[in-house]
């Protein structure tokens, strides 16, 4: 699948369209899979992580369940429709496969700690896909239209009592994508669903909040963009300080967590509420930043995910609380790993998460936003910054005298899985340059959006490969 | 290539460190040594080009986006420090060599100083602000790594953490600082930057990024109110003091406003900034330290009080003061490094640092004694050593500032009196630990000379002192002049490097600093009881209470928050949905459009009546569940009807089977639950809810009225007309459901399976103890299976098959369709589960699940395999 | 798992080929032919859920039967209309009825045709089906509703399935 | 028919609302059970109201519009497919915590039903 | 006059349907509300023949069946609960 | 159409009718659950048979030929009501439904 995506990248990298038209009935009519920069930048990214959460899975944490592969691919295959489809009710249908998938990943391993997490995570979900379906039908009672492409045309055309109409819906949606993204105020199931659930699963999740991201990215600067008259930039004007107010949750949530994977996962809400802030403010730059800082967040956030499952499983009783305990097996490994992931999470120079931070903050005109989105984002930087050294010191230096009731050695595929994931992050300073050419030509190509337009224009016809492979 | 490579080698010589640490302690050593000597062999051709005045420029591309590129850039400035930390590393590591002790994990050690040492080379190297700023952050993190080296002290990972948080966050505001000017000037390259130093004093956001650029510097400098971090990292291993706190890590700060000189200074705003930051930190350190018993926290503080000397002449605005500063940079680090490693040597030979316990030293170790009398005396600003000089030059400068009336007298009094309390608290390190009577109590008695070449050091940085205090034109003059020169853009003003300049007005603040501070320690005992009566504060514990006391407050305000309640999640869920749509729908109002409202048939009133009722019926009786149970099976059958109503049939049986289906699931689970729910709500949180279900349920209203009202065409034209022809059949919706939105569908079936995997999967760790009765003290009936019922479910299954036979094969012409039929066939094998038990069906069936709920799983299947069989056909 | 070309239930698959002929618009070529391959299949998947016969003896008096009990029913429904509707309260009685049929079967049609009938409903038959408990709507005496059962219903089933 | 129409589908989310409030999880089922019916009615008034235009092909002389219907086919079987999973792991909450509390909280469970308790 | 018939007969059925829902919210009985929401399946066919017939299509033929194949089950179902509990074992 | 159809469908259509409306009021005012049961199991079941004959005859008469798919449906309530009466009455006698006074005889235990 990673080799697959890879193809669709370099495919998608020249900037134009390609569609796979099911059925060969042609757009807006039938349903289209639609394949541009972002789609393919969010496939190689789920891609990735899918890859070494399975390689990790597979080195014991798949036991005692025989459907967690099967599952496991299904959540995959939801990403990829999500990330590929060019339909308005596909993208509902995608987010419900994947999200059965995650309720399913989320209850694997059994366990009471994660029923009721489980059980707020799918009840609110559940309400998020009626609301989802509530939006689509205002937007579809008033344009008569469910492909994105479409809509981009008939948005613009709306006009009288079906503004507010649209309006409503438009900002149902934006609730739902959301909620997915775990934006304040609806943030609060995210924590301990991540921090209890098992680690691959956890990993894995770290796209999930992305792909709320995603359907903001993907549907809005093209359906409620600049061009869409009296309705453009519809909720942007709500997101930014949602997101920085996200930010703002995430950061005093990671202070005062109790263990690393409770870390971690507000460390999730910080990334939010840092990618939806430059994205409301709806420049190139801002959303090219943002795109960037995501390729980073979800590698380094899964990785950190996986290392806080390895000191669990090396710590004995203490797991992965921030308390004192005796040391630890392969203390040097997993914590040169989790700095690595702290510095770049936290947003520290060199790793990734920095450069992703430089172009948020470099992307910001200067003027009120600017002010408040550089405060935010540094003195957030800076809580971070101690509660990871909080974190890493206490769990890894703190060693009471006592003995680690040996606890079973990590084996291989856990190890270099975890540590590949975490290290990716170097990676992509390596490949800085061309990637942030990337995801600038991505943003442009979203913010224009007479392109995805054109899809309605193009004959379809039977492409030489399927786009949607369901194996890793 | 050679400046990168500068940078680069010593990063290099990280990663080549621990593969050495087979070889033995001394292969690293010398592995380690390799990449400063090259760099210094690499940085020595270029010289000439130096000395006259030139810069040499590396710069390759990077990230143009950011304005970040790979910029490397020397000039007399660089050099200067580049110097200093190659040299003082050099000799660190030398001395590290026979400070660690055997069992220390010196792979760590030497990676991790050579890390910190190519970080620092990048920050003074650095062609590029931004370059320079993730340099500035790796000293920052390299440093935490390196002060926390014993990572088993809790000391030390308290001071390491308090010096990351403070550099850090330093590094933060600068990074701020840094994007501002590059957002003036346009370009983050350092030529650029210092060429438009105008441009930048006059922009109006000068105040601001000089003020973030600034708290960078005086976080890394150790400055006043943020020099408290410094002390306490002198919990790391010595060597690492040594390093750190004379040549490198602190310096960064002043190296930055030495940097940025000719693009922020000379205004009153840097004038008052940085010299009252400086003067109060002088002023403040130097007093400290006199009252540290801790040979290394007499030196850290008196570090302070060094950088905040420096920091003074810095700000000060004229061209001499900033050459003093440069010298002073020199000396400073020479006599400090020399006395933190001689203080390592001591520490090293009797066991501790406590200066109460140290005495007599003289009679153990007079070489040692010796050299660190030397560096002390250059430190107290002894005539004939290094430290004088810069400190004339700091006198000359400090009578020099024309401050308005009485205001003119306070820099040299204060210059003054920090001289006599430098001048004390050099003694007090002379005095104190090698004469003052006999060692107390020291764990390692008597204590010896170190080995011969962990000397070494120590006397090549005394010798320079000397060198410099005696001949500094010859020893230091041209790299003064030419770092002088970078630091001031070429205009290096007239001075002279002279041992004596005659007897004039520093001289004498020089005698009286001298003779004052003789007397100052002299009197200490009286100095010790005064000091005594104000609380010593250990910053690092308030720091750390603070620390603590946030987390505290975050986590008790996360948990607050995020207080585990669903009911609080969904409200606000809800809440947020009315509150972003509030607004549209009240200018929509209570809007009819242009369609207008049809005429009601009264069956339908009625049925809608009916509808309403049950619905609202099945909340206000929630709490009794079967009864809701009931009342929503009747919602479920009036929706049916509605859609039946409505032209739609495929809905309305596809709604009945799967409200029947649903509601025996709802009651297979109410056998285990409760059958009645308690009151826990309080009536105010009731009310709430009602209020906030009443405006969704208005909300919902609104829209629904105006989007029923208003014309409407929509793409669905185009499949009435190509169903037929295009899709092979007559019943539209089924056509879209396979042909045109067959993707959907898939997808559909897909939630479907994957829902199946995961109640089966969830059901095979669930153990639910059955009730022993219903809930009004019944037990339960002891027929479980009865005859009449046993009776009529024989032929149902037949019947029931071939009805969904007739259903899905009609489904792509007539109403019906895969999901129907396989719902159907999943209702009559429900029937036969109720009427003749799990076991006797299940012997029937060729499928075998484990337990009840299973059955859900099944049902879906079979409905799933159905839709797939009529799905396949597209 | 299929019996080649055997019918397990005849009767059954009568049953399921003529209720075809009526679900399909129209008898066709087609509707006959699927309706052999249903009348075929189904019988042999749902074999195991209703092995043994229903124990006819005389299966020509069935119709008879129907055709009787429907009459019942439409003439006697007046009855029950006339008593929801009248003013006067109704003396209702559980009845015990000792059964003399003994094939469940039996047992059942009689019990669904006591239910359908006016006045009357089984609300349960014993554990050792010997007795009926029957429900009147209004009853004047134990003894006449009990005849009337046995000698309308009961007796008729008696013959056809003993 | 249109402002009955309105009325009913706001009952539904209302009610569904409500209950979605509740403390157990019982109700919350039932609440997300009625608003996904009233969502599914309102998905399928985004067609408008039709009386006898069925849309299979030749049975009426216009139609209504087929599209919606479709969607909420698949909406209802998605939604069922998710109720499934949610009445099942609410099992798992009760069997894990011994009580149905939407929070898991180990309370003592609820007293049963009394006559007099409604 | 089958107009007419057929608008009284709708009438007859809604009325019998509005006084199925009283006997369904007054009980008392648990098996009274079964009961009441078994009829009202029942009186759904009748409206579902009626409504077929009103627009003169048989397309509603299946929805009829079907309710009362469906309403059936779920009368058994709930009847069963109320005797044992649990409606499968 | 037939005047003969005519009149039998409308014949139908209200004895359909009246029969369901019967039943309903049977279930709404008769005074214990053990006597409302039998309006529902009788009454409603030959009424609303009544009205799908109506559909049969007239559906027949206007076009397509005949289709007797109401009748399978009838034929199942008529099975299937019995049952259902039999379940709620044992259902009821479980849960111990009181009786109204004058009733003679009593139902069992269960
Ligand atoms: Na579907
Ligand atoms: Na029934």
């Amino acid at each position: 699948m990673l080799v697959s995506a890879i193809v669709l990248l370099v495919l998608a990298s020249d900037g134009s369209y390609r569609i796979y038209a099911f059925g060969n009935w042609q757009p807006p009519f039938g349903i289209v899979l639609v394949l541009d920069r972002l789609a393919a930048l969010m496939l190689v990214l789920t891609a990735v992580l899918g890859l070494f959460c399975h390689i990790y899975a597979s080195g014991g944490a798949d036991k005692g369940n025989r459907q967690f592969h099967t599952l496991f691919l299904f959540q995959l295959t939801g990403l990829n429709i999500a990330f590929l489809t060019g339909d308005l009710f596909n993208l509902f249908v995608a987010f419900e496969v994947l999200l059965i998938a995650s309720y399913g990943l989320l209850m694997h391993g059994g366990g009471t700690a994660r029923t009721v997490p489980g059980l707020h995570y799918v009840t609110l979900n559940l309400v998020g896909s009626a609301l989802f379906l509530i939006g689509i039908g205002i937007i579809y009672s008033v344009t008569g239209t469910l492909n994105m492409a479409d809509l981009a045309v008939k948005i613009p055309q709306v006009t009288g009592n079906n503004l507010n109409l649209v309006k409503a819906g438009g900002m149902m949606l934006l609730v739902v994508f959301g909620l997915k993204a775990a934006i304040l105020p609806l943030c609060f199931w995210l924590p301990k669903a991540y921090a209890r659930a098992t680690a691959p699963v956890a990993a894995l999740f770290a796209v999930m909040t992305k792909v709320g991201i995603y359907a903001i990215v993907r549907v809005f600067p093209l359906i409620f963009g600049e061009g869409a008259g009296e309705l453009a930039n519809l909720g942007m004007d709500w997101l930014f300080p949602l997101a920085l107010i996200t930010l703002g949750m995430g950061v005093i949530g990671a202070l005062g967590a109790d263990s690393l994977k409770t870390l971690v996962a507000w460390q999730v809400i910080i990334s939010v509420g840092t990618l939806l802030a430059p994205i409301a403010l709806g420049s190139v730059a801002g959303l090219s930043a943002a795109l960037f800082y995501l390729v980073s967040t979800t590698w380094t956030v899964a990785g950190l995910f996986l290392v806080s499952e390895l000191v669990t499983s090396q710590r004995g009783l203490a797991g992965d609380s921030i308390v004192t305990a005796p040391k630890m097996r392969h203390r040097t490994f997993l914590s040169v790993l989790f700095l690595i992931g702290a510095v770049a999470a936290g947003g520290l120079p060199p790793l990734s998460g920095f450069f992703g931070k430089l172009m948020i903050l470099q992307s910001v005109e200067p003027g009120v936003e600017m002010a408040w989105l550089w405060g935010v984002l540094l003195v957030g930087s800076f809580l971070t910054l101690i509660a990871y050294s909080r974190a890493g010191s206490i769990v890894f230096w703190w060693n009471v005298d006592g003995h680690q009731e040996t606890p079973e050695p990590m084996n291989n595929r856990v190890s270099i899985s975890t540590g590949i994931l975490t290290c990716l992050t170097m990676l992509i300073v390596v490949l800085a340059g061309p990637i942030s050419d990337y995801t600038r030509a991505t943003a442009e190509q979203l913010h224009d959006n007479r392109g995805y337009i054109n899809i309605l224009q193009t004959p379809v016809h039977v492409p030489q490969s399927p786009l949607v492979e369901e194996s890793n | 290539m050679s400046l990168p490579l500068v940078v680069l080698l010593p990063f290099l010589g990280a990663i080549a460190a621990p593969l050495f640490a087979q070889g033995g302690r001394t292969a690293i050593a010398i592995a380690s040594s390799v990449p400063a000597l090259i760099a210094l062999a690499a940085l020595f051709p270029h010289w000439s080009v130096l000395a006259a005045g030139g810069t040499v420029l590396h710069s390759y591309e990077w990230l143009p986006a950011l304005g970040l590129s790979f910029s490397f850039r020397l000039d007399g400035l660089a050099l200067l420090f580049a110097l200093l930390i190659l040299v003082i590393g050099l000799l660190v590591i030398l001395y590290s060599h026979y400070y660690l002790k055997a069992h220390e994990n010196v792979a760590k050690f030497y990676s991790l100083l050579l890390c910190f040492k190519g970080s620092m080379l990048g920050i003074v190297l650095s062609g590029n602000l931004l370059l320079m700023l993730i340099f500035w952050e790796l000293t920052s993190l390299t440093s935490f790594l390196l002060i926390s080296f014993w990572t088993h002290k809790q000391d030390a990972r308290r001071g390491a953490r308090m010096a990351l948080a403070i550099t850090g966050g330093g590094g933060l505001a600068l990074l701020a600082g840094i994007l501002l000017i590059g957002n003036i000037v346009g370009s983050f390259e350092l030529d650029d930057v210092l060429a438009a130093g105008d441009q930048i004093k006059a922009h109006a956001m000068y105040p601001v990024a000089l003020t973030l650029v600034l708290l960078g510097a005086f976080t890394k400098s150790a400055q006043f109110p943020f020099h408290f971090w410094l002390p306490h990292a002198m919990q790391a291993p010595t060597p690492i003091s040594a390093y750190l706190h004379s040549a490198t890590m602190v310096k960064a700060g002043i190296f930055l406003m030495a940097r940025l000189y000719p693009a922020l200074a000379g205004t009153e705003q840097w004038f008052y900034m940085v010299s009252f930051t400086g003067m109060a930190t002088l002023l403040l350190g130097a007093y400290i330290a006199m009252f540290k018993h801790d040979l290394k926290g007499l030196l850290a503080y008196s570090t302070v009080s060094h950088l905040g000397l420096i920091t003074l002449l810095l700000g000060m605005g004229t061209q001499l003061a900033a050459v003093a500063a440069i010298f002073h940079v020199i000396n400073h680090a020479t006599f400090k490094a020399s006395l933190f490693m001689a203080a390592g040597i001591i520490d090293h030979e009797t066991g501790t640092r406590d200066m109460r316990r140290i005495n007599g030293l003289w009679r153990y170790m007079p070489h040692t004694a010796t050299l660190a009398m030397v560096a002390a005396a250059s430190m107290g600003g002894v005539p004939l050593l290094n430290g004088f000089l810069s400190k004339e030059m700091f006198f000359a400068e400090s009578l020099q500032l024309n401050l308005p009336g009485l205001w003119a007298w306070v820099p040299p009094i204060i210059a003054t009196l920090a001289g006599i309390f430098a001048v004390a608290y050099s003694a007090r390190f002379i005095h104190d630990v090698f004469f003052n009577g006999k060692p107390v109590d020291l764990p390692k008695f008597p204590p010896h000379e170190p080995p011969r070449y962990m000397k070494i050091p120590v006397e090549i940085l005394v010798f320079a002192c000397i060198m410099v205090g005696v001949f500094p034109t010859i020893s230091v003059g041209p790299l003064l002049y030419s770092a002088a020169s970078a630091t001031l853009g070429g205009n290096v003003p007239d001075y002279e490097l002279a041992v004596i300049h005659g007897f004039n007005l520093p001289l004498l603040m020089s005698f009286m600093a001298f003779f004052g501070g003789l007397l100052m320690y002299s009197q200490r005992q009286r100095f010790f009881d005064f000091h005594a009566r104000f609380k010593e504060i250990d910053e690092k514990a308030v720091f750390e209470a603070l620390v603590s006391k946030f987390v505290n407050l975050a986590n008790r305000f996360t948990g607050w928050l995020e207080n585990g309640s669903l009911q609080r999640y969904a409200m606000l869920l809800v809440v947020s949905v009315i509150a972003v749509t509030v607004i549209p729908l009240i200018n929509n109002g209570f809007y009819i459009g242009e369609n207008g409202l049809s005429a009601i048939d009264w069956p339908t009133g009625i049925a809608a009546g009916v509808l309403m009722v049950s619905a609202l019926a099945t909340a206000v009786w929630h709490r009794e569940r079967f009864y809701a149970l009931v009342l929503l099976s009747v919602v479920g059958l009036v929706v049916a009807l509605t859609f039946a109503r409505f032209s739609a049939p495929d809905l309305a049986m596809t709604q009945l089977s799967v409200e029947v289906v649903t509601i025996v699931l709802l009651m297979l689970a109410l056998y285990y639950m409760p059958s009645w729910t308690p009151m826990e709500s309080s009536k105010t949180q009731r009310i709430r809810d009602i209020l906030i279900a009443l405006v969704a349920g208005t909300g919902m209203t609104v829209i629904t009225l105006a989007m029923l009202t208003q014309p409407f065409s929509s793409i669905s034209a185009f499949f009435l007309e190509n169903s037929k022809p295009g899709g092979g059949g007559t019943n539209v919706v089924n056509v879209i459901l396979v042909d045109f939105r067959g993707f959907d569908t898939l997808g559909e079936i897909t939630v479907l399976a994957i829902a199946s995997l995961g109640i089966y999967a969830m059901l095979k760790n669930t153990a639910l103890t059955p009730p022993p009765g219903d809930g009004l003290g019944h037990a339960w009936t002891r027929d479980h299976y009865p005859l009449m019922l046993k009776q009529i479910a024989r032929p149902m299954l037949p019947l029931a098959l071939m009805v969904s036979a007739y259903i899905f094969l009609r489904g792509h012409n007539q109403p019906g369709g895969g999901f129907i039929a396989g719902l159907i066939t999943s209702v009559a094998l429900i029937l036969q589960y109720i009427a003749s038990g799990m076991i006797w069906t299940q012997d029937r069936i060729p499928f075998r699940y484990h337990n009840v709920i299973g059955l859900g799983l099944l049902f879906a299947t079979i409905a799933g395999a159905g839709s797939l069989a009529s799905a396949t056909p597209s | 798992m299929f019996d080649r070309l055997s019918f397990p239930q005849p009767w059954l698959s009568w049953v399921l080929f003529l209720t075809w002929q009526i679900l399909s618009d129209g008898v066709s070529g087609g509707s006959v032919v699927l309706g052999l391959i249903l009348a075929w299949l189904i019988p042999q998947l749902t074999h195991g859920f209703w092995p043994e016969r229903p124990g006819f003896v005389k299966p020509w008096r069935m119709p008879a039967y129907i055709l009787r009990v429907l009459k019942d029913i439409v003439v006697a429904s007046f009855s029950v209309a006339w008593l929801i509707l009248s003013p006067r309260s109704p003396r209702p009685a559980f009845i015990s009825y000792p059964l003399k049929l003994e094939h469940p079967l039996a047992i059942s049609i009689l019990a669904s045709t006591i239910s359908l009938t006016p006045g009357t409903v089984s609300a349960d038959i014993s554990d050792d089906n010997k007795t009926l408990l029957i429900h009147a709507l209004d009853a004047t005496s134990d003894q006449e509703v009990i005849d009337a059962i046995h000698n309308s219903y009961e007796k008729p089933l008696m013959e056809m399935f003993q | 028919m249109e402002l009955l129409f309105a009325l009913v589908i706001g009952a539904l989310t209302a009610s569904g609302v409500y209950l979605l409030l509740r403390a157990r999880t019982f109700p919350v089922i039932m609440g997300i059970t009625l608003l996904s019916y009233g969502v599914n009615l309102f998905l399928f008034a985004t067609g408008r109201l039709a009386t006898g235009q069925q849309p299979v092909i030749g049975t009426s002389a216009s139609y209504a519009d087929p599209l919606p219907q479709a969607l909420v086919l698949t909406a209802i079987v998605i939604g069922f497919a998710m109720t499934a999973f949610l009445v099942v792991l609410s099992l798992r909450n009760l069997a894990d915590n011994e009580n149905d509390h939407v929070d898991g909280q180990r309370e003592e469970t609820p007293p049963h039903r009394n006559k007099n308790g409604r | 006059m089958i107009t007419t018939a057929l608008y009284l007969t709708i009438g007859m059925v809604t009325l019998a349907t509005l006084l199925n829902v009283y006997r369904l919210i007054k009980g008392p009985d648990e098996p009274d509300r079964v009961l009441a929401i078994d009829t009202l399946y029942i009186n759904a066919i009748a409206l579902i023949i009626l409504l077929g017939i009103t627009l003169g299509t048989r397309m509603y033929l299946e929805s009829a069946l079907l309710i009362a194949v469906m309403g059936f089950v779920s009368t058994v179902a709930m009847a069963k609960y109320l005797k044992r509990g649990s409606v499968i074992e | 159409m037939s005047l003969f159809a005519e009149y039998a469908i409308s014949a139908l259509l209200l004895f359909g009718g009246g029969f369901t409306l019967v039943g309903a009021i049977g279930l709404a005012r008769l005074p214990d659950f053990y006597t409302r049961l039998h309006g529902p199991t009788k009454a409603t079941t030959v009424g609303v048979g009544a009205i799908m004959f109506s559909s049969v005859i007239y559906f027949s008469s206007v076009d397509q030929g005949i289709d007797f798919s109401e009748v399978l449906i009838t034929v199942f309530l008529f099975m299937t009501a019995p049952v259902s009466a039999n379940m709620l009455a044992k259902a009821a006698m479980h849960i111990g439904v009181e009786t109204v006074k004058d009733t003679e005889g009593g139902p069992w235990h269960q």
